[in-house]
């Protein structure tokens, strides 16, 4: 237990954002003790990757609870507890290994409080790293975010910065419904932002305006707004590039905050989506349905995705042609800009 | 008391536990009568038992009618389980949390869910899981349809109440094919390595629709898959109320003593087709019916209830008649239910609604406006 | 076994769909002694639908097996024997059973080829009904097939009519690759056709041209061909309703035939999307998606998805104000129909 | 001959099948020194497995190292659990079918596969699995990362050699972790319902990851988790290659002949971290580590060689020699593989090319020229 930690509070870290993550679970853990977290090697070892580094020590073992190998498991049990009062916070040790889970978030978390007219509710968290891009074996590497964002009663959430992965995380945490959170473990370590730790939540079911601008619409969410940000801030700054560019962090991938991309695209005439998921029905092919129906009337260009191919992520030997590049965000603005109807 | 609680004798244990033989004489043990236990002298509980039981079968009566006749849907009736399941819910204390599955009417009855509300769960109603039962914790679980996933919520519930320091347990039931699923096998290997206070009780009724109980599992006995999880387990007759009770009892006051979760396998039968959808003969032989006929629990237990003095025909008479009343008014008070509005189906998917959904919303109702015009 | 069967080869049968579906796997199994069924209750009782009806009596337990209650098992079960040179047919009881099969069909059966490189491959079928309106309790309604279209190495296939569920029944057995077979319920027993026993299959990966029609392009799938047939037939034989619609069955929803259906746009400017899955990142989606970025330049106005909302299915009491009418769909194709640019 | 073979027996027995003690020693029973199986006298035999463990050990040493240059990607060690892995891969024949986990880098060895391709796969290079094995059967499965799923697998492969009237056995590893999921309970189930001829094999090194044996399972044995699927499940020394080999033999001959599946519970350590990412210091005291090494399998059977005359230092110095000669013929193959194309990643997706998909393949080389220019 470390006796110092309350003098840390509402201080401000310059972390990196699996640190945040760490922080929003301690800061929700000392505020409400019915959250409590549940996973495979999160106990003494502290995850994986660290996110729930020093949490057993410091709540014990009654509240951070290393289960047997069994993901299915871990998602039904997670709701029984949802359902009796605690807010389990369950770890999923890779998104690769999720599909086990499917069965109790499809139809029992994302049904519980529909099924029982309120009777019961089930506000649980389901937290996994996803995502390519650090050279791991087979299934280490998936995005398919889209899967969660298909079935009605789930939020599926995604930060991009330390700060957002706090501040989500905690909404995630207080939201009365299941919320699947995702991080991008690509950017784990990325880089280091300072978040204070004030037990503030960020809004869920709302965008994040990263950059305003006025010519196209660029939106992402996840580890590609690293690249989206240096593309968009490349373009923004260089006055010559007579282009100025606003990019849109979804944030919630699934409900979709319309209103801000509609009002965006009513703006710029131009949009881009980026995701790491394959393309065929991804978060992008809804973005760029609910233009085509609603939208294109304010459109000069058609919308572009850029995506991941609908190919299995390759090895990690050649995961560099399949992870979407600055390179390749640049050249399809480029692309919609040059274009029109 | 218990004999066998050890894990290593209940699972070599070779008969069921029984203490009514199936014409309802108590069990000959050596020479002697076998030694009954004390509850089995209680005329209240006993009368009280068997109400549950035959209402249990009224009720099914009265579902199955319902069914043919359009009033509800697709039905699965316990016909010749019902000592199972209203031992399940007598041995359950209030503040207990039940976590059934779908055959499991008696069990749902004695917590004191309305029956309007079961005609209305099987009517298509999702407020038929929405009713707080009288006297349960406020949450007892709804039906799960997605078979044996249930007992993963029962371990998540029993950990929370452990974790809550709470003392109470849980009681699980499922069926012999559910016990096939991985979710109830990883459950079981969870609740044993956390010591948690659950008990489950596999319905083995011989069937899983059509598939029968050997083809389930290779393993001489379900209870097993219990001490594989490091659990006490026993095999007790199914269709013996007062084994039932004593195990149930016994595994429930060991969970709230914190001594760790049980597993009872209840050999029963099941005598109707899986569901009104169903055909049993199309799968099963007649004889093989007829034969479980000889063994159902509720004639067994009436003979018990007459011989102790308990009960007669009189009396028989007059609960009938009290079970036809309580049936046809909790029918009515179903018919009186109107459908819910067709924006329901929005009301209760998110606690904070998204508001990207109104369109959805409104054009749900456009949607009703066109089609239920003219 | 049947005696008398050999007589009836390539005999016309007027049969239902669910029919269709025993009729192609009794022929695959004549024709193909490596064609072996399993799932629960396709043995002695047929299948709950009475599509496996009669076959383990005809080709015996070996090769029409009943398991355990586990679907998790009958998916990997699948795998192994589809490796191992079978092709294992395997019936999922119900659509809303299927996601414990998701692990085994996601990670191994879209893969195995990929990840071998060819040394091993999974030629397997996994058949599960579909779809609601049949007045079924909860998880008996689903539509999820949006799920498996978003997994790179599947294919999923939807028949429509009996004859094509012969037809691409067969195409999915011989194709040498796994194949997601969803057959529409509302539809198994709903009308008779024509059916040839001549064991020929449809090709997959083709959209079938249900009507011609140059006003407007309607897509849909599965049991809501029905409606869709029905009130495409209604305005294109009313002279005065002055429209000519073009139907589209997509019938292989995973890959796509964009080529036949941007054939179609060309010509007619308009399109609307019909399924009955939850909108959000549907099938609905990706071909909305796909005319945003590709099409928009011939569309004369927006494109229109008519489809489930995204909730759950009402039970069924309710479930009519879900389900997806005939009205519904008129009003769909006149909105659209009205609307420009 | 297989003294245990009752399921009941099997089951309660309290300590695992071995035959050499820690040391290398053969253990005394009773007054006596144990009677061995008679091909612990097969001097050949008993040097070839030797060979393999020793050279297994290597592999990994080398593996290790080309990991910490970047040379391979992560990677898991198999230090100390060589002889559970090497007996999966002498105990099988050449028409059996393998059916391993990531730690089988020994049986994988055994049977044919050659080093390049390891080093191929742990390199994130398909083709690592893309080797048809020399003396396999053609369809040895690739590593399977989701754990316990291969569990799944191998019942359905077995299924298949027995509907196809052949008679070849499929022999399926996994972990103590891998043990509590429910593809491998369920799997369990199948083939003890359906009589597969399929063997399991349990290495148990105690951890999983950093979750320990007592956590994975309440259970006393993992062996009891056949038990209850009906299936002749025995507890192995699994550091002792006589006992394993004894033990794999004779329920692969049994799996052969259609007896139905085994269950083998191999008790062993993992010496090294999880994997090359892991560091095991963070949960696991160094004494426990400590006195595991003292127990490893290699040391002890080069002990027993020893005694027996069949091996000696000269052998061992020259043995090492041909095993560092052959991984640096190895590592030199491996580091001769160019990268597959970009455009590979559609190659083997479908056998039939979706012809909607071109667009993609073309945006694929697009990209890379894109990426790759200047
Ligand atoms: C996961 C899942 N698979 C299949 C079904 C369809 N189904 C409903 S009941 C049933 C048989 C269950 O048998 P058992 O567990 O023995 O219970 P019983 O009905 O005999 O009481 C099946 C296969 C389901 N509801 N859920
Ligand atoms: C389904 C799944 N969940 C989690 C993981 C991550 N993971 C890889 S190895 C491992 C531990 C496995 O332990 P065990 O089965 O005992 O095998 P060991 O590594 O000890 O040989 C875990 C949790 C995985 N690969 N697959
Ligand atoms: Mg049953
Ligand atoms: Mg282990």
């Amino acid at each position: 237990m470390n006796t110092n930690y309350d003098h840390q509070l509402e201080e401000k870290h310059n972390i990196c954002l699996v640190e945040a993550v760490n922080l929003a679970l301690r800061r929700a853990m000392l505020d409400d003790e019915s959250v409590v977290l549940l996973g495979e090697d999160i106990g003494v070892n502290g995850g994986v990757f660290r996110a729930t580094d020093g949490l057993q020590e410091q709540f014990g073992i009654s509240r951070v609870m290393d289960t047997p190998l069994a993901e299915t498991t871990i998602a039904g049990t997670a709701v029984g507890m949802a359902v009796a009062g605690l807010k389990p916070i369950a770890e999923i040790q890779f998104m690769g290994f999720i599909y086990a889970t499917l069965e109790h978030l499809f139809c029992h978390a994302a049904r519980m409080r529909n099924r029982t007219r309120g009777r019961l509710t089930c506000p649980l968290v389901l937290r996994a790293p996803f995502g390519g891009g650090i050279h791991a074996p087979e299934h280490h590497s998936e995005s398919t975010e889209a899967l969660f964002a298909h079935i009605p009663g789930l939020r599926v959430v995604i930060p991009s910065s330390p700060a957002r992965a706090y501040g989500l995380l905690l909404a995630a945490i207080n939201n009365p419904d299941p919320v699947i959170f995702l991080e991008p473990k690509r950017l784990y370590r990325a880089e280091k932002h300072e978040v204070v730790d004030d037990g503030k939540a960020l809004p869920l079911d709302t965008c994040f305006t990263l950059r305003e601008g006025t010519d196209l619409t660029l939106i992402s969410w996840g580890a590609c707004i690293k690249e989206c940000l240096s593309v968009v801030d490349g373009f923004n700054s260089i006055a010559d590039s007579g282009l100025s560019i606003e990019l849109i962090d979804l944030a919630t991938v699934n409900p979709i905050d319309f209103a801000t991309i509609e009002a965006s695209i009513k703006k710029t005439g131009r949009c881009v989506i980026v995701h790491e998921a394959a393309k065929t029905c991804g978060i992008g092919a809804e973005i760029a349905a609910h233009i085509a129906e609603h939208l294109m009337s304010y459109c000069k260009a058609p919308v572009k995705r850029i995506t991941g191919f609908d190919t299995v992520m390759p090895y990690f030997r050649n995961e560099q042609h399949y992870m979407i590049t600055e390179l390749d965000i640049e050249a399809g603005i480029k692309t919609v800009m040059a274009s029109s109807f | 008391m218990l004999h066998n609680l050890s894990p290593h004798l209940l699972t070599n244990v070779s008969t069921p536990l029984q203490y009514l033989s199936a014409n309802g004489d108590v069990v000959i043990e050596g020479n002697s009568v076998k030694e009954l236990p004390e509850f089995a002298r209680d005329k209240e509980l006993m009368v009280q038992a068997y109400r549950w039981m035959s209402l249990t079968r009224a009720f099914d009566q009265k579902a199955v009618a319902l069914q043919r006749t359009g009033i509800i849907g697709t039905y699965p009736s316990s016909l010749g389980q019902e000592a199972i399941s209203v031992a399940c819910g007598m041995a359950l204390e209030r503040d207990d949390v039940f976590v059934p599955y779908y055959r499991d009417h008696g069990g749902y009855l004695v917590r004191g869910h309305s029956m309007e509300h079961l005609f209305l769960y099987w009517g298509g109603d999702e407020r038929g899981s929405a009713y707080k039962p009288n006297e349960g914790s406020g949450f007892d679980m709804p039906i799960c349809v997605p078979i044996a996933t249930q007992a993963s919520h029962a371990v998540g519930i029993a950990s929370a109440l452990k974790i809550q320091q709470k003392k109470q347990a849980v009681l699980c039931t499922l069926g012999d094919g559910a016990s096939s699923k991985g979710d109830f096998l990883e459950a079981l290997n969870l609740a044993g390595s956390w010591q948690l206070p659950v008990v489950f009780v596999i319905n083995n009724n011989q069937w899983a629709i059509s598939v029968p109980r050997h083809i389930q599992s290779g393993a001489p006995t379900l209870a097993q898959k219990g001490s594989a999880a490091g659990i006490p387990s026993i095999q007790v007759d199914g269709n013996d109320f007062i084994a039932m009770y004593e195990v149930l009892n016994e595994a429930l006051e060991r969970a709230r003593k914190r001594k760790g979760p049980m597993l009872v396998e209840a050999i029963s039968y099941r005598l109707s087709d899986h569901t009104t959808a169903d055909d049993a003969s199309r799968y099963r032989p007649q004889e093989e019916v007829d034969e479980a006929w000889s063994k159902e629990p509720s004639k067994r237990f009436q003979h018990y209830i007459h011989q102790q003095g308990f009960w007669d025909e009189k009396a028989e008479v007059c609960w009938q008649d009290d079970c036809q009343t309580q049936l046809v008014k909790a029918v009515a008070a179903y018919q009186s239910f109107e459908a819910e509005q067709p924006e329901a189906m929005f009301d209760h998917l998110y606690e904070n609604w998204p508001t990207c959904m109104d369109d959805q919303v409104i054009a749900c109702g456009e949607k009703y406006l066109r089609n239920h015009s003219g």
